[in-house]
Parts: structure tokens; C-alpha cells; sequence
């Protein structure tokens, strides 16, 4: 990019982190990490799902306290005692849960903690003005006035990208923003990522998407069970980091094994709800994975919720097996084999401050009653086996939730819904923050649900994993959906290429 | 008194609207205050407006502002504080409207009339009939009213004052149980664990007695006896019944109907006297049907 | 002293760790024994257990409430509109008592259920709907009694009594509201759904938990329990009054809060709740046979309830 | 006849609709103004500004808290406790009434810090650690006037006359607050703050926000606004009362919440609160004025309180 500028110090040594460990009740989150941050590099954090990623970061941004070990910046020991010190210091972090206030605009909380102030008053004037400038920077047309709650998810993060950058930080950490993006804002964030590289700052950046590595990073620590393994170069072959971290080497990322579909399951007719989506029609049979893409904002999550009966619609009708659903009616939804695993895992699949058990044994709360009683130890027994089976980092069933490593959370969340063994199970971005390894049995899961004649609708923004899982590829573009691919002739471009044409002159870039 | 009305109270008091701010209606004893009021609104053909301050005084001066723009021609109060009342008074005045003060008296400013009977004066009454009834001698607890409440402060100064003239009489304990019945049966209960030889009991009023009553069981009225203040039905009855000693009876019906009948001519501008004293009475076994009667 | 135990018996030693409000009440408890000779004395255990089964009763309905994140301030006025209720329809009105504590437990499971649906249907706040429960119960028990007492039947009265000249009444329908909630919130489909509506309702909606249900269900049992303290606190006194439980919501929120649950809804237990509400007993009582001086006995209290509840947060804290 | 002026003028019907209180608050006055024609003159509404002014100084003080997602339960204790304070160090003690009536405000505040104290440091939830604190500061209260009322000094006393025989001084005081609330809420950096910390406390602390020290700030402010509201209703009743504003924080709460916050944080204006304290004051006003019995005015309280809010969350509920 901009190649003239001077590069102040590229390959400076910035932090350094010796020794650090960290541990909670019940498990030790880091048993001894080290880490080197230079100006002008970006460093991939690898490791599985509880490897202790965000627990490293969020000592360097000062959520957490080290128990052992120490950070040095500029070669000189620091204390990071709080998010203020870490601020002092030039450390801006990206958190993998999200941090805004949903009630307060995006204004206000892109200037969170250090608002403008004038004769000692907040100057709103002059926030909404730089807020405006750091939208622009990341790419996303919002009015700063707009409350973060009313925001899509992906906007959300994008947001909070910008309110990292407003910081002006030496070291920039980003824990999972790729996530929840789609590959046009993904592409948009890697160039702000490169650029700042080019200004000299040390960014940190943490993901499960392998090929993004090699796109945006220069080096990889690999984390495993808490302790840092090694340090590679970021050019490393995908092979070689998936059995650095998973310490086995994967053969098959996408290890669909497809069948003749049978009966129709699911169908949905002209489902319309004004301001969200229009006229979507589609049906899913039995033995299939159909796959929905879509940029943000598309209303992929609208048709999903209006289907499940988690939200209303206008109009148009949903069947299972031939009859119509109430609207607006989980329960009947439910009840006729439906199932949702939601976007959003801690707003909306997840009950937080409740343990693991708890939580996989939700959905099913009503079947394990019997006679007004719940059978909690046969309820206990199942959460165990299906923890067991998607492999979740934990320190026992009874473990709050709340503690759980992101991806070990996603797992729960849908591993609830393994438990319902719904018939038509509507995945939301189920493999969000999940790595490598556990994806992997996650589609191996989706296989055996279809094997036996249970069928899946996959929403996910990440097109390969579409294209690798998905028999037929819908494509939703501005509420409507604007096209259908077979899995066959499915290829990114041809994905693409539906999700955009619509959407010239759409809010979406 | 010149009204220049013709007829006798009995009808003389036909279109005239009064209110009646009370203290409190949570309490039996208001209730009754309100009850002869209402009978005597009726009998001379009177408006009577009534409101329950909730033992708030600063509700009570709303209330008596919203009666003055009501246009009411006599405010009778039945004051939450003497103190805190002067406020409310001041405010008719400005309005040239009668105020009457009943039950309780109010300091700091004037009132046309004041029907009281005296708090200080019962708690003394009940001082010397708990000790004539114990011989003159013996273990008393003391069962307190809300604290910082008028009515707790004058009948407890009352009770300490007029039992200090009996030296074989010792108060071993004074506990709050805030005019209420169960917390009098709660707190008694409890004193009795650490003083099971009392041999008297004052409450504060026949609500707490009565509690008291029912924590001492088949103590009451025998080995112990208990004196209560107000002299309501229940409180009579148990009087009837023996298990209370005596109530100091205020008359509360009695007071609201001299309130009302005299407030009704001074909204005619008839002058009154500057107090009118219901007399307090002591209520045991012997009179209690009198009192009953009323 | 009391350390010594605590070593020696492990199984009672974990109890107490696990348990930081019984922690305190033991404290608590061991401070007035040694303050006051009368305190650790059966009848005034026993005392205690009576003084605090109205509040018990009322926390244990609460506890639903506050576990599902909601609050509810009309318990207190809902027990005495029950007790009313109960002792006009079986003087005035005539009816046999048992038929008479029917009709009082079904009003204060209807006021309950109103609660429920102006939370439910109508979108209002808890505090909200419930605050205007309070002023409406509290007016018509006023209405009903004319605001004077009623006496009550003389079959009902006999709650109050002993059963073989030990065991209170009130101590064993606490002990009995008390069991019925701890089955309910472990066992049963509506205690369970109630910790998923109070933790993330949300999720819990999308779960296929049929939410307005499961509070209408919340909210009666609440109402249902405070109509059953109504009773017991009638019967207590023989007469039921209009004014009687005034306040008390606070204290049963107190109860159920001291006793680990959180006002944001997920946390609760029947046990924690029980243990609130006999410090609170425990508290009152001890002043009383320490003749603590009126003015003094609200700064005492207040003092000790914070105390209580910051042992057991610096304890957790401790430990975590 | 309200739709018609509401119709004609869209400026006045855009502000109703975005301030469903208010709407309430109208329609609450156009009915008690058709049913008594004593509502609508100056003198009575000026009366129900001053009633509503205690109410809503308290009320502002609650809104901080509660937006930040606590609650203060001893807003009514302190301001008793404060009043008492400055009738006693300028009577009692002689010190000259400007001083004594700084002293009472520090006595507010420093209620107010011991409450943010025990809830960030001590990590007690807010309703025990405020219940706590409703306690002692009643106890204090009594114990420093011996349950006694104090006459409070003339200069204080004319704080509750009128200004040129016309502004009420309360009235003027509450919009003093009001306003001082308002700017607090939405310009100023603890304001702001106030807000994150409501919505999400975590975020807050991870922008760098010390949560600590904003919720010192805010207790502060609540025990600064309790203080002041216990002079202004000292000052009417030219007396300084243990057992003034008692259950008061009750309504405060209520005013805050009718007014459209909400009490798991993060939402809440200064205008919102004044209408909620408007609309309670309003509406004992009117029951005043129209003579409903003394039983049944808690029950219609309870009912308008109820409706009043539900109107709002119909209306926003049908608009969105
Ligand atoms: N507050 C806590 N209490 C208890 N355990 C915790 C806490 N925070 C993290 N852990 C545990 O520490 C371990 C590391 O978690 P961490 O969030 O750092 O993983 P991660 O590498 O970021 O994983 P993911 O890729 O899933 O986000 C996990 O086992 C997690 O359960
Ligand atoms: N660029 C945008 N401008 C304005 N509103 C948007 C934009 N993007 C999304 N929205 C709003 O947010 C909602 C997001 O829709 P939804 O989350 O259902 O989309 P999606 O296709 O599921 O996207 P994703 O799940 O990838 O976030 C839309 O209904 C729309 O109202
Ligand atoms: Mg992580
Ligand atoms: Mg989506």
C-alpha cells in the first residue's frame, strides 16, 4: 500500500511475554507462554478451542491478572493492572465476546471511557464527527447516532474494530474478528490490518481460519493446553500448522458425504415480513444440507428466527412434512422437529451464569419430564456424552458456562440441539470461532444427522465451508433470495457473484 | 357563640363542607376517630371529606392544601406530628379557613380548637392502674410504638414519669414492636426468654397488648398483667374477657364527634374555646361495658 | 471454639463453605449464645422458627420470583387481603373454614396470576405491576375489614398452636413451603425453567420454553405462598388484620437475597432463602433479649445484614 | 377533544409520542380536570408541584443508580437522617444555618459513599447494601433528635414559602435538580458513564471506564440529591422528623421507572423521572380533590399506576 511512508523501526521488539500462566478453579488456562511482539509484524495466535488464546490477551489488555510469568514493554517489566494501564501503555484490544453498550450509539461507544469534552462537558458535536471519520476508515455506513443495539452482528464487530483503531495503539490485538464477517469485509479488514503494519504497529491477531494466515500474518505462535509450542513462520503450509496445534495432522476438511434426497421436510412459501425479506420460498428434504449465503445483512438470520416461529412474519407459510406452522411459535415449531442454533450464542443460546449440564439440557427440559418431574440425573448423563462427543474443553459438567472458551461455548450451543435430535436442524453460523479440529466433527455430525434421514439448513458467511458441506447453495441477497447452485457447479465466484448483483445499490458495500 | 343560624346543631350544619386529614387508617383506633366523625357529619347534614395521611406528615400538609382549594369551610386534622403540622395550619390560615386539631395537639401555630385528650396524662393513668393492679410492686416491661412517633414518645414519657413514683416497680426492658400485633406477640415472646419474671407489661396501644396477650397465653391476666392504651373493641372485649388488665380509653368516636360538631360552627363563625378535653378514662372490667356501649 | 468443630468434622466444615449465609447464621448465632445466656435455650429456638415463618413463606414465594429475574412487592399486602378474605368469608359470609382457607389461598393465587398477565401481556415492569398489586391488595383488605380487625375462626386459630406441645405450626408449614420449594425449583419442569427465563430468557424462549407460561405459573406460586403466610400469620394472632405485613415485601426480598440469589435473575435456593429469613429472625430476637434500645436496633441491623452478606462475599472472594 | 389540539399541532404530538410518560401525564390531567374543577387552576397545580417536589429530588438521585443498574433503597432514611442534621447542628449545637445545611449534605454524600463502598469493594448486591443503610441512617436519625422532632431554623423554614408570592421554592428546587440531572445524564463524562456501566458493566470496564470510581460518583450524587430533598421537606414542615419520608423510596423508585427507565440499567432520563414523580403527585392530587375514601384511593393508586405505565408499553408496542 502506501509504500513511500517510513516505516518507523519494522521488527522493533515492542512486548515480550515470558512465563506466563494463569489459572481458575479447576483449570490451568496457561501453564507457562511466550510471546514476541515486533513493530510492523502481525502475529497469528493458533491453538484449539480453550488453548488459551484470549486468556493470554486479555492479560496484555488487563481484563485478567498473570499469576506468574511477566510482560515487558520496550524491554522494561509492566504492570497491567487495568484497562486503563494497557491503554497507557499503546494496547488496543478486540475481544472475542463483544464489548459495546447496546443501549448507547455507536458514537458513543466508539468514544467509550475517553469521550471529547469541552468546559468540561461532552462535546456530542465533535464525537459524532470522529466517530464518523472512524467508520469511514473500516468501511461501514452507519450513522453514529444509530444505537449499537439496533446493529447486525457483523456490524457490531466492525464497529468495534473501529473503536480499537480510535485508539491509536503501538500493539493491536485482535481476538477472532473474522468471525462473524463476510469475505467482503474480511477483505476490507485485512487492508486496514496491512496498512497499520506499514505504520509500525505490532498487531496481534487470533483466528481459526487457516488461509487467512498466510493472507495477513507474518508470524504464528501455536498455543496447546496452554503453553506456547513454537513460533513459525507465517508461510508455513496449513497441513504442518494443523498438526502443530492439533498435534494430528486432518485429511479432510470437509468431509460431506452426500445422499439421494427423500421426502420434502421443510418447506417455506412467499415468507415475507416488510423491512427484512420478501418472497422466500425453498424447501429442504430429508438426507440434505442445504447451504444459505449471503452477504451481511442479507436477512439470512430473519428467514432462519421467522421459520423457527422465533420471530413473526407477515406473510407466505412454513410446513414440516406437509403442514402448516403457527407463526410466531417456537414451542409448535419445536414440536413438529424443528430445531435453531442461533447466531448470537451468548444473547440468545446460551444461559450464562448456568453449568454446562444446565445448558445441554435445555431444549429437551420438557422431554425428561415426566410426571412434572425432571429426571436430572438421565439429563446429566446425556449433557456428559455429548460433551464427550464434540470434545469440549472443560473442567466438568458443572462448570459455568459463562467460563468456557468461545469455541468450547459454540459447542454447547449446539450440541443442545443434538440432544432434541431435531429432524430439520437450522445452523446459524454454527462453526463461528470453532477451530479446525472440532469443525471437522462438527461436519462429521451434520453427516450422521442426514445419514439417518434428519435434514440441515446452514447458514454460515465462510463459502468454503458452504461450498465443502452444503448439497444445494441458496443465495439471499437484500431479503430475497436470488438464486440456487447446485453443489456441483458451486463455486465461490458463482456465490458471489448472485450475493452481489442484487445489491448495487444496496447499504452494503 | 352568635352563628346566626336558627336552628340547633342539629341542622345546622347543612351544605357545609369540612375535611378531615387522618393520621392513619391502618390503625383500628383512627378508624374508630372516623367513624364518629362520619356519624356526626351525617346527623347535622354536613359534607364530610376524609383522607388518610398514612402517618406522613408531609402528605398530610398536602392534603390540607388540597382541601383549602377544594374550598372546604373547616379543616379538622388529626395531626402525624404536632410539629410537623404547624405548616398545614399556616397554609388554612393564609386561606381564612377554621382548622381544628384533633386527637393530637399542634405546636408552633394556632388552631381554632384543639379536641385532644391528653398522651402524656394516659401514660401516667396507665402507670398508676399497672401499679395499683401489681400491688405496687414488681418486674415491667415496656412495649414501645414506632419510634420517633408523637404518640410512642408522649405515652412513653407519660408511663416513665408516673411509674417513677413507685419505687417497688422496675422496668426491665423496653422493646419497639411499632404499634403492630404481631411484632408485639414476636417481641414479648422473645422478652420472655430473657425475663420470665415479669410481672407487668405496657404497650404502647391495645394492638400490641394484645399481641402480648397471646405470647403470654394463660400468663395473661393472671401472673402477669397487661395494660394497653386506646381502649378499641378488640382491646375492650379482652378486657371483658381478662386477659387484659385495663386500657386507657381515649374515646377516639367521642373525639371525632366533637370535632366535627364544633368544626361545623366554626365554619358558621361561631367562636370557640381554645380546647376541648375529651377526658381520657381507664378501661377495666368493671366500666369496660360502658365503654363498649359508646 | 467453634473452629475446633469445624476441623473435626469435615462433612460440616463443607457444608458451611459451600453454604456462606449459613455460615453467617452459625456465626451469628454463636455471637448471641455468647452474648445472651437465654439465647441457646429449645423454646426460644423454637421462637425463633415461629417469628420467622411468616417471612419464610413469603421469601420461598419470592424466591420464584426473583430466580426468574422479576420481583414481587405485593407479597406482603397479598397476605393480608388473603387472611381477610379468609376470615370474613367465614364469619361474615358464613362459609366453613376449610372451604373459607380455599377461597383465601385462590385469592391470592388470582392476585398472583393478575400480576403475571400485567407483566406478561401487558409488558409492564415487575416492580411496576407489582408496586400497584400492593396499593390494590392492601386497599381492598382495607375495604373488606372495613379497616378494622376480624377475628378468625376459632379451627384456623389452632395453626398457631403446637402439635404434641413441641413442634409449632407455623415451624412445620414453614418447614412444608419450604420442601415444596426446594422439589419445585430442582425438579420440576417450572423450577427449571424458571433458573433459564431469570439466566438468559432469550435463550430460554428459543429453547421451546413457553416463557409466559412459565411466569404465570411464577407468579401465582408466589401469590399462593403469600395467601398460605397470610393464614399462618392470622391464625398467629387469631384476628386478621388489614394492615398486617406491611413492609414485609423487603424483607422477604432481603430473605432471599441474603440468601445468595441475585436480583438479575438465575440464582436461588430454597435452603439460602430459609437461611436469610432465620437471620433475620435471629437478628430481631437477639436484640431483644439484649434489650438493645429502640433507636439503636434499626442501626444494629442494619450493620449486621450488611456484615452477614460481606462475610460470605469475601469469603467466595477468598476462595475464588 | 385532546386528539383535536393533538392532531392540529404535530410539534406537541411528536413529543407525546416519544414520551409516553408525559402522554400519560396528560391524559391523567384532561380526565381529573373534566372531573374536577378544582384540578385545573394555578394555585392547585402549583400545590401538586410542590407535593411532587420531595418525590422527585429523590427520584432524580435514584435515576444515576438505577441506570447504572442498582438501586437505592435508603434514599428516604437519609433524607430524614439529613434533615435531622442540619435542624440539629443549628439548633442543638448553634452552628449558623449555612454551615449546618453544608453539613447535611456531606452527611447525604457520605451516606452515598458508604453505599457504593460496601457495593463495589465489599461487592454486596445494592439492595442489601442500601436496605443496610436505610436502616442505620433511620436509626442515626433517631437517635441523634432522641425520636423527637427538631424545629429547624427560620432562615431554613422560608425555603418552603413561595418566591414573589407565586414560585413555590420547592417547585423551583426540583427543577434546580432536574435540570442538574439532566445535564449530569447527557453531558457529562460521569453521565455517560452511568449509562455504559447500566448496559453492560464489562464493556464498560474494558473501555477503560473505572467502574469503581463512577459508581462512588453515583451513590454520591443519590445520598447529595436524598439530603437535598430532606431539607426541602423539612423546611415545609419548618420541622426536622426521624420518621419523615418514610417508604418513600418506594415511590422514588417508581417515579423513575413510570418514567421509562429501566431497573436492569442502562436506560433513564431526568424528564422521564420528573413525569413519574408528576404522575403520583398528580394523581394523589385528584384523589384528593375528588373525595374517593380513604380505603379505596390506595386501590385506584394502585390501578392508575398500573394503566399509566401500560398505556406506554401498548403504545410503544403497537408503534414499533
Ligand atoms: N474466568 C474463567 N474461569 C474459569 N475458567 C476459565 C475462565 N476463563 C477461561 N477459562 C478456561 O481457560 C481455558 C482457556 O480459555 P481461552 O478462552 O483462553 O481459550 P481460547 O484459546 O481463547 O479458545 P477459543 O478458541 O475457543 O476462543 C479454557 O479451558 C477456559 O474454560
Ligand atoms: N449495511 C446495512 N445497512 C443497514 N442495515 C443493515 C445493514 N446490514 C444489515 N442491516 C440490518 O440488520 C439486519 C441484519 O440482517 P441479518 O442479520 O438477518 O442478516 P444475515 O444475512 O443473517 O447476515 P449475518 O447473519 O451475516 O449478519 C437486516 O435486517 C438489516 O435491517
Ligand atoms: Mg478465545
Ligand atoms: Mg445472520
Amino acid at each position: 500500500m502506501s509504500e513511500e511512508r517510513p516505516r518507523p523501526a519494522r521488527g522493533q521488539e515492542i512486548l515480550r511475554v515470558e512465563g506466563l500462566g494463569k489459572r481458575f478453579p479447576g483449570v490451568v488456562a496457561l501453564d507457562g507462554v511466550d510471546l514476541v511482539l515486533r513493530a510492523g509484524e502481525v502475529h497469528v495466535l493458533l491453538g484449539e478451542n480453550g488453548a488459551g488464546k484470549s486468556t493470554l490477551i486479555k492479560m496484555l489488555s488487563g481484563a485478567y491478572h498473570p499469576d506468574s510469568g511477566r510482560i515487558l514493554v520496550d524491554g522494561a517489566p509492566v504492570e497491567i493492572r487495568s484497562a486503563g494501564d494497557a491503554q497507557r501503555l499503546g494496547i488496543a484490544t478486540i475481544y472475542q465476546e463483544f464489548n459495546l453498550v447496546p443501549q448507547l450509539s455507536v458514537g458513543e461507544n466508539l468514544a467509550l471511557g475517553r469521550p471529547p469534552r469541552r468546559f468540561g462537558l461532552i462535546d456530542t458535536k465533535r464525537m459524532h464527527e470522529r466517530a464518523r471519520g472512524l467508520l469511514a476508515r473500516v468501511g461501514v455506513e452507519v450513522d453514529p447516532k444509530t444505537k449499537v443495539a439496533d446493529l447486525g452482528i457483523a456490524r457490531m464487530q466492525m464497529v468495534e474494530i473501529a473503536k480499537a483503531l480510535a485508539l491509536d495503539a503501538r500493539v493491536l490485538i485482535m481476538d477472532e474478528p473474522t468471525a462473524v464477517l463476510t469475505t467482503s469485509e474480511v477483505e476490507r479488514l485485512f487492508a486496514i490490518v496491512r496498512n497499520l503494519r506499514d505504520q509500525g504497529v505490532a498487531v496481534v491477531f487470533i483466528t481459526h481460519h487457516l488461509e487467512e494466515i498466510a493472507q495477513v500474518g507474518d508470524r504464528v505462535t501455536v498455543l496447546r493446553d496452554g503453553r506456547s509450542v513454537t513460533e513459525v513462520p507465517a508461510t508455513t503450509p496449513q497441513d504442518e500448522l494443523v498438526r502443530l496445534m492439533v498435534g494430528r495432522p486432518i485429511d479432510q476438511q470437509y468431509p460431506r458425504e452426500a445422499a439421494a434426497p427423500g421426502a420434502p421436510l421443510l418447506q417455506v412459501r412467499g415468507l415475507t415480513r416488510a423491512g427484512a425479506f420478501t418472497d422466500v420460498s425453498f424447501e429442504v428434504r430429508a438426507g440434505e444440507v442445504v447451504g444459505l449465503a449471503g452477504l451481511v445483512g442479507a436477512g439470512r438470520t430473519e428467514v432462519a428466527r421467522a421459520v423457527f416461529g422465533a420471530d413473526r412474519y407477515d406473510s407466505g407459510e412454513v410446513l414440516m412434512d406437509g403442514r402448516p406452522l403457527p407463526g410466531g411459535d417456537v414451542h409448535a415449531a419445536m414440536e413438529a422437529g424443528l430445531g435453531l442454533v442461533p447466531e448470537d450464542r451468548k444473547g440468545q443460546g446460551l444461559v450464562l451464569g448456568a453449568d454446562i449440564a444446565e445448558n445441554l439440557g435445555l431444549v429437551t427440559l420438557r422431554r425428561a419430564t415426566h410426571g412434572g418431574f425432571v429426571d436430572r440425573a438421565g439429563q446429566r448423563t446425556a449433557a456428559g456424552e455429548v460433551a464427550a462427543r464434540l470434545g469440549v474443553r472443560m473442567s466438568g459438567l458443572g462448570q459455568e458456562v459463562r467460563t468456557l472458551s468461545g469455541g468450547n461455548q459454540q459447542k454447547i450451543v449446539i450440541g443442545k440441539w443434538l440432544l432434541a435430535d431435531a429432524r430439520v436442524l437450522l445452523l446459524d453460523e454454527p462453526t463461528r470461532g470453532i477451530d479446525v479440529g472440532a469443525k471437522v466433527e462438527i461436519y462429521q455430525l451434520i453427516n450422521s444427522l442426514t445419514a439417518s434421514g434428519h435434514a440441515v439448513l446452514m447458514i454460515s458467511s465462510d463459502l468454503p465451508e458452504i461450498l465443502g458441506m452444503s448439497d444445494r447453495v441458496l443465495v439471499m441477497a437484500r431479503g430475497r433470495l436470488v438464486g440456487e447452485i447446485d453443489a456441483a457447479g458451486a463455486t465461490q465466484d458463482a456465490v458471489m457473484g448472485l450475493a452481489v448483483t442484487e445489491v448495487e445499490d444496496a447499504r452494503v458495500h | 357563640g352568635s352563628g346566626g343560624s336558627s336552628g340547633g346543631a342539629s341542622s345546622g350544619g347543612s351544605d357545609v363542607k369540612i375535611g378531615l386529614s387522618v393520621s392513619t387508617l391502618n390503625n383500628p383506633y383512627f378508624v374508630q376517630l372516623r367513624t364518629g366523625a362520619e356519624a356526626e357529619a351525617k346527623k347535622l347534614g354536613a359534607t364530610l371529606t376524609v383522607t388518610d395521611a398514612q402517618n406522613d406528615a408531609s402528605q398530610q400538609v398536602n392534603q390540607v392544601q388540597n382541601f383549602a382549594s377544594q374550598g372546604m369551610k373547616a379543616i379538622i386534622i388529626n395531626p402525624v406530628d404536632s410539629d410537623a403540622a404547624a405548616p398545614a395550619v399556616k397554609l388554612a390560615e393564609r386561606s381564612s379557613i377554621p382548622v381544628l386539631a384533633v386527637d393530637r395537639g399542634v405546636n408552633g401555630a394556632q388552631v381554632t380548637q384543639t379536641v385532644a385528650s391528653d398522651n402524656v396524662a394516659g401514660g401516667k393513668l396507665a402507670a398508676q392502674e399497672l401499679a395499683k393492679q401489681l400491688g405496687e410492686k414488681g418486674k415491667v416491661v415496656v412495649l414501645q410504638g414506632v419510634a420517633g412517633t408523637s404518640a410512642s414518645r408522649d405515652r412513653g414519657k407519660g408511663f416513665t414519669e408516673g411509674i417513677a413514683g413507685y419505687p417497688g416497680i422496675q422496668v426491665v426492658a423496653q422493646q419497639p414492636a411499632d404499634f403492630d400485633r404481631t411484632k408485639g406477640l414476636d417481641v414479648m415472646t422473645n422478652l420472655l426468654q430473657s425475663h420470665p419474671d415479669v410481672t407487668g407489661v405496657f404497650a404502647e396501644n391495645d394492638e400490641m397488648a394484645l399481641g402480648a396477650i397471646k405470647a403470654l397465653g394463660g400468663k395473661a391476666g393472671t401472673s402477669v398483667k397487661v395494660v394497653g392504651f386506646d381502649g378499641t373493641p378488640d382491646g375492650l372485649k379482652a378486657i371483658e374477657g381478662g386477659t387484659l388488665a385495663a386500657s386507657v380509653a381515649q374515646q377516639p368516636a367521642l373525639l371525632g364527634q366533637q370535632a366535627v360538631q364544633n368544626a361545623v360552627k366554626a365554619a358558621k363563625g361561631e367562636k370557640l374555646p381554645a380546647t376541648l378535653d375529651v377526658p381520657v378514662k381507664i378501661a377495666t372490667k368493671d366500666n369496660a361495658s360502658e365503654f363498649s356501649a359508646s | 471454639m467453634s473452629t475446633d468443630v469445624l476441623t473435626r468434622r469435615p462433612a460440616v466444615r463443607g457444608l458451611l463453605a459451600e453454604n456462606g449465609p449459613l455460615a453467617a447464621l452459625v456465626a451469628l448465632a454463636v455471637v448471641l449464645s455468647l452474648l445472651s445466656g437465654d439465647f441457646l435455650s429449645v423454646t426460644n429456638l423454637l421462637n425463633v422458627g415461629v417469628q420467622a415463618a411468616v417471612t419464610a413463606i413469603l421469601a420461598f414465594g419470592s424466591t420464584f420470583v426473583i430466580i426468574t429475574g422479576g420481583i414481587d412487592l405485593s407479597v406482603g399486602a397479598v397476605a393480608a387481603l388473603s387472611a381477610i378474605v379468609l376470615a370474613w368469608t367465614s364469619t361474615s359470609a358464613g362459609v366453613p373454614w376449610p372451604v373459607a382457607t380455599l377461597v383465601a389461598l385462590v385469592a391470592g393465587l388470582a392476585c398472583g396470576l393478575v400480576n403475571a398477565a400485567l407483566i406478561t401481556y401487558g409488558k409492564l415492569p415487575p416492580f411496576i405491576a407489582t408496586l400497584a398489586m400492593l396499593g390494590v391488595a392492601r386497599g381492598l383488605a382495607l375495604v373488606v375489614s372495613q379497616g378494622s380487625p376480624i377475628a378468625m375462626p376459632d379451627a384456623v386459630s389452632h395453626l398457631g398452636d403446637t402439635i404434641g406441645g413441641y413442634l409449632p405450626v407455623p415451624v412445620l408449614v414453614m418447614i412444608i413451603m419450604g420442601v415444596i420449594t426446594a422439589v419445585v425449583l430442582n425438579r420440576t419442569y417450572p423450577g427449571r425453567a424458571m433458573y433459564a427465563i431469570g439466566g438468559n430468557e432469550e435463550a430460554a424462549r428459543l429453547s421451546g420454553i413457553k416463557v409466559n407460561r412459565q411466569k404465570l405459573i411464577t407468579y401465582a406460586l408466589s401469590g399462593a405462598f403469600a395467601a398460605t403466610a397470610g393464614v399462618v400469620l392470622a391464625s398467629r394472632l387469631a384476628s386478621a388484620q388489614p394492615q398486617a405485613a406491611s413492609g414485609y415485601e423487603l424483607d422477604a426480598i432481603a430473605a432471599v437475597v441474603i440468601g445468595g440469589a441475585s436480583l438479575s435473575g438465575g440464582k436461588g435456593r430454597a435452603l439460602g432463602t430459609l437461611v436469610g429469613a432465620l437471620i433475620l429472625a435471629v437478628l430481631r430476637n437477639g436484640l431483644n433479649l439484649l434489650s438493645v434500645s429502640a433507636f439503636w436496633q434499626q442501626v444494629v441491623i442494619g450493620v449486621v445484614i450488611a456484615l452477614a452478606v460481606l462475610i460470605d462475599t469475601l469469603r467466595r472472594r477468598g476462595s475464588a
